[in-house]
């Protein structure tokens, strides 16, 4: 059976959205000719033509406020901004516009807009390459952010944001580019957004996460498994709105969570789940924690960066930490 | 998303045995003397507690979006700012919608959730008044992508003060190698806030386009024949596939910058010498000169938008409030899409 | 006496740290000549000189960018950004550049840097102009965010922000600017940035808030006292970083906890405070929960205004329903 | 904020019987050497798995470093971009230091904190590498802001791609208003990324300065005295108060944008017209004609440079890695500030 390279799986996705739906198109820099910077759009441009999918110049003001216009105006925009680290500079079109524009014009018109961004940190790439955009993000009103740790789910979600009306962020971890999975024997059908996946069941502590911290999360949990300490992963899918009747559901069995991030601590989605969960089931709440990175920029250095990010073994030696003291 | 082809507001200009262009011409009047009416409406019920935040009126400005707006076709979209309620008007937007939504009224064009600052109305080609500067400039460029499919062109306005914005920039340099079908409307009122646009602004704003290979031009914004027939011509090359164009229109807002403004930024006698190239006297003196409208001709649309306006202000003040506890929703919900 | 005004303590704060020391400069659009959009700095430039105190273009990314370069090369800037609203064109030089460079640079330097801007909403200006941005910036590490309440504090926390070596927000409620407070006899001195304030003091629940909300609780006390519902109140004064001690220590004798924000729920400070208490006081915590906006944009109607912000009526009601029902 | 005021690197030129001229070319030349013998170092050790991430190579542009950096004072900075490791050594950055950099050692100019994208050494006058398109302009024209106060000019490098982002036109328009002592030096190597600058660009590059009243110019990028010609009057232009400056240096990348990068884009002969035109090579050619250095005195150079880079090899190599136990701090701590 094939497999299905992540970064495959995006492509396919929108290969198959440009020649269902007329209206989608999409651009970025240096997406259409070259393919993207990290190879994941090529053939899109000659299978598609120069009209609907093309290179635009180095202008994340106007590839987002274009975006937005076209969307509000019968077009289905997907856009690439290059790395998440300068979504700051497309943040406007974002914000102000787009995700308002369907409350505003008190319902006149949605926004069906995707921006696809390639995220996060364990590459190499330094502090201003590598960065989780989401918390910039997830306190804005009409936005929804997609975080996808699988290729199958890849394509699923993207086909999903496509479809979708609402302006979505659709993050791309740059340490899942070169992930597989077989291919399944089905056509991979678009996904509804906002909806977390039981990834591993086990009744001692929910950890909720996602993208790579999946993957970290699931190792991690085998080696737990071990101990005796069985780990519920629960992998979230879309950030923003928050699937929290499945978190609950998990928490309510294992009455412990652990929220998994790759970010700052102070300030992300896994603080939020934390308040979320901490209001509506505190009684039912026996440890709830989170582990994420320090509030520092990432470093570059090798092993500063190993370090930073809380990966299998970091988790490992969390959870056995907190679950033997407990 | 329907569109509307009509810049017909309510009240019908007097159908005399007037020539075309006479006739025509007295529309047009018409049209800038709502929005001078509107904006004085506005600027009253404001200082009356019934409009809120803040307001930036056009008066002065009128023919800009006026002509422009004459100009448009049905598949065509524009792109106001915070200054709006012309661009609104302009485009056919319904007045009282309008001021209703100014009071914020549930029968406000986006049901009293905008406001003065954010108004949209697709039904009559408007994407949006734009609060944010340049946030006009990147809406119409993207909008052309979007037209540019059925022939329409869109329009984007904007002050002289954006054009020192990163968005027009971009954009303008995005759309030139697009080749995409967009008229930039720089209207240059010397000001941006309080601000004399030369304090801040390097070189003639006009080379700026022009560096770009876009298709310029200077006008007098406060004839609405000379806008309309600058901006009749520029959308018709922009429709062809020339590619975008810019218009820098000269005017003057005859009021404060927003609510509170004394003025002070202004030059001795600047302002008394733009009134009396007001664009509703200019109108005036052409129509009842040139045109041959008799006076009483022009005196019946003053006094029918009078009217007009005085029926408008009762009924938007009588206009029942937006209830807060009526649920709303954060996302559109899914429409079907062909497969 | 003498009263001050809240705008009048900004512009003092300025003037001030203008005088004393000659690497202070402050620009924006509208700042200098005509002193202000909301007429907070009149007179500084014609005190201090166009070299120090000057106009800008309307270019947010320059404005900041141009801060941020100036910093490091020995002035203290302080910029306007007109309305908070705007901060997503400024957000690039600040997190990328500003909030990074002490720590990238192997603490060759640090950023010492003011952003002033105006937020929040009441004031019937729209969803675009009534923001509250603290989320947006909440998770970036190297910033500051200040967020006064009152005038004597939003003068000694500008001049401590003045003096702060890095980067800072400094956000000033538009529903604050005509508030006064009678003139003490000594001197405003800077304060410390990061050091919250108990301002009223109760056994049964504690209310951590900011800005505007502080006084809407403290009014909300007074209506709830005489219902004999005491409520501790804590002005955090400081955004980012939070501070916890001061906040456990209140929790820790109330047992209950109410986040208030005039901001979105999902993704606020907010739910960054209930999950560091829950994290913390998870076994102390009788109740734990936020008010705040929906997540929806901020409408212009006043009376969906009035109904969307969580003001004195809104506290009190929700109050008694969640202690009443305890 | 100490401040070097040298350029040199570690090995010094030959102290022959040569000319001033002749002199100061081989030591021009020398630098140059030395960066593209770091680069190609920078090249080797990423595949070798010792440098990381990604790293964009200043090979075949090393002529507009080295020239920029030759004229620059005490008292000016720079600031470059994520293809900075030339724009570094230009200005004097120890080469050792950086090569650490690129390894992640807690000897790199940023104790391994940075890597390539992010460098800053302020006491060599560089004040980042800026890894977001547009961060150096902005950064440049604040430090502008501030070295005028001492006399001191700030540069700001980056491509012709950097062009069409709205820092750019912000800060030029900003510079030009306030008249900043600042060089704008558009390093032209023809694309951006994979992209062909003009299918992305509209108009002529030189001519967006030249229309906010900005002094421009553009000149040969790959003869290092053409560019320290045109820098040098453009620096001190600047220093006098006449505003900012522009510089078009043409160039091209001999190289790939970054690590992986098949060039496919590049046209037919191109790469190899260029290569004719080698910034080194350029050099060499007027230093053994023009200026009367034997060719044995250039290849001393060479062999110096040669052994000078073996030997940074040996020592990054051998340099520690930074323990990441070490408590770093989010903030700096309050320094004392005189009332
Ligand atoms: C991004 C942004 N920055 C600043 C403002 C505040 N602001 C509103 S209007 C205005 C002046 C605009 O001047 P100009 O472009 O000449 O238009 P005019 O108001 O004169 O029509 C400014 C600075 C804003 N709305 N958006
Ligand atoms: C804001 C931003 N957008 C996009 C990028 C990705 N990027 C890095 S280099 C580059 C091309 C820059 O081209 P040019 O300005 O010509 O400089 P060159 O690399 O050719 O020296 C791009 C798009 C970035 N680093 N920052
Ligand atoms: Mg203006
Ligand atoms: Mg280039």
């Amino acid at each position: 059976m094939a497999d299905l390279e992540f970064r495959r799986a995006i492509r396919d996705a929108l290969d198959e959205e440009l020649a269902r739906d007329e209206r989608v198109v999409f651009f970025g820099e240096d997406v259409a000719k070259p393919g993207g910077v990290f190879a994941v759009t090529p053939g899109l441009f000659d299978a598609h033509g120069e009209e609907r999918v093309f290179d635009t110049p180095i202008s994340e003001l106007a590839i987002t406020g274009a975006a937005f216009g076209a969307a509000v105006s019968g077009l289905r925009p997907v856009i690439e901004i290059m790395f998440g680290d300068f979504l700051p500079l497309a943040m406007d079109g974002l914000v102000n516009q787009a995700a308002k524009y369907w409350y505003l014009s008190n319902e006149q018109a949605s926004v069906p807009l995707v921006v696809r961004s390639a995220v996060g940190a364990g590459g190499r790439f330094g502090a201003i390459h590598s960065q989780s955009p989401v918390p910039w993000f997830q306190a804005v009103p009409g936005l929804r952010i997609v975080a996808p740790s699988t290729p199958v789910d890849a394509k699923a979600l993207l086909k999903g944001a496509i479809r979708d009306d609402n302006p979505v962020l659709f993050f791309e971890h740059k340490r899942l580019y070169s992930i597989k999975e077989p291919l399944p024997d089905d056509p991979i059908e678009a996904a509804t957004l906002g909806e977390a996946r039981v990834v591993r069941e086990g009744g001692d502590l929910t950890v909720v996460t996602a993208m790579r911290g999946v993957h970290d999360a699931l190792a991690a949990a085998e080696q737990l498994s071990a101990d005796g300490i069985e780990l519920e992963v629960i992998d979230l899918r879309t950030l923003r709105p928050l699937d929290l009747p499945t978190v609950l559901a998990s928490v309510r069995k294992t009455n412990r969570l652990l929220a998994l991030e790759e970010g700052p601590l102070t300030g992300g989605w896994a603080g939020e789940l934390v308040a979320r969960v901490s209001e509506e089931a505190l009684g039912e709440l026996d440890d709830v924690w989170r582990l994420t990175t320090k509030d520092l920029p990432i470093p570059y250095s090798p092993p500063l960066e190993d370090a930073f990010l809380p990966g299998t073994d970091a988790i490992v030696a969390n959870v056995r930490g907190r679950l033997v003291a407990a | 998303m329907a569109r509307a082809t009509t810049n017909a507001a309510a009240a019908p200009a007097p159908a005399q045995e007037l020539s075309g262009p006479a006739q025509h011409g007295l529309e047009l009047y018409r049209r800038m003397l709502v929005i001078r009416r509107f904006e004085e409406t506005v600027q009253s019920l404001f200082q009356k507690g019934e409009v809120h935040g803040t307001t930036h009126l056009y008066i002065g400005e009128e023919a800009g979006a006026v002509g422009v707006g004459d100009v448009l076709k049905a598949q065509d979209r524009a792109a106001g700012t915070y200054r709006g309620h012309g661009h609104a008007l302009g485009l056919g937007v319904d007045p009282q919608a309008l001021l209703d939504e100014m009071l914020g009224r549930a029968s406000g064009v986006c049901g009293g959730r905008a406001g003065s600052m954010n108004v949209i109305d697709l039904a009559h080609r408007l994407i949006g008044c734009f609060g944010i500067i340049g946030g006009s400039i990147s809406a119409a460029t993207g909008a052309a992508l979007a037209l540019r499919r059925e022939d329409g062109v869109a329009v984007a306005f904007f002050g002289e003060g954006t054009t020192n914005h990163g968005y027009f920039h971009e954009c303008l340099n995005f759309a030139a190698v697009r080749k995409l079908p967009v008229l930039y409307m720089c209207e240059n009122n010397l000001y941006g806030e309080f601000t004399p646009w030369e304090d801040v602004t390097a070189g003639e704003i006009e080379a700026r386009p022009r560096t770009l290979g876009i298709h310029t031009e200077t006008i007098d914004g406060n004839d609405v024949w000379a806008v309309r027939e600058a901006a009749g011509a520029a959308v018709e090359r922009a429709r062809a596939g020339e590619g975008p164009q810019f218009i820098q229109s000269m005017t003057y807002r005859f009021v404060g910058h927003s609510r509170s403004d004394p003025g002070a930024y202004r030059k001795p006698g600047e302002l008394d010498r733009w009134k009396q190239r007001d664009p509703l006297l200019v109108a005036r003196t052409k129509l009842t000169g040139e045109l041959g409208v008799p006076p009483s001709g022009v005196d019946e649309v003053d006094a029918a938008v009078e009217a007009q306006i005085d029926a408008m202000i009762e009924a938007a003040l009588a206009a029942p409030y937006p209830d807060p506890s009526l649920p709303v929703r954060e996302f559109a919900p899914q429409a079907e899409h062909a497969p």
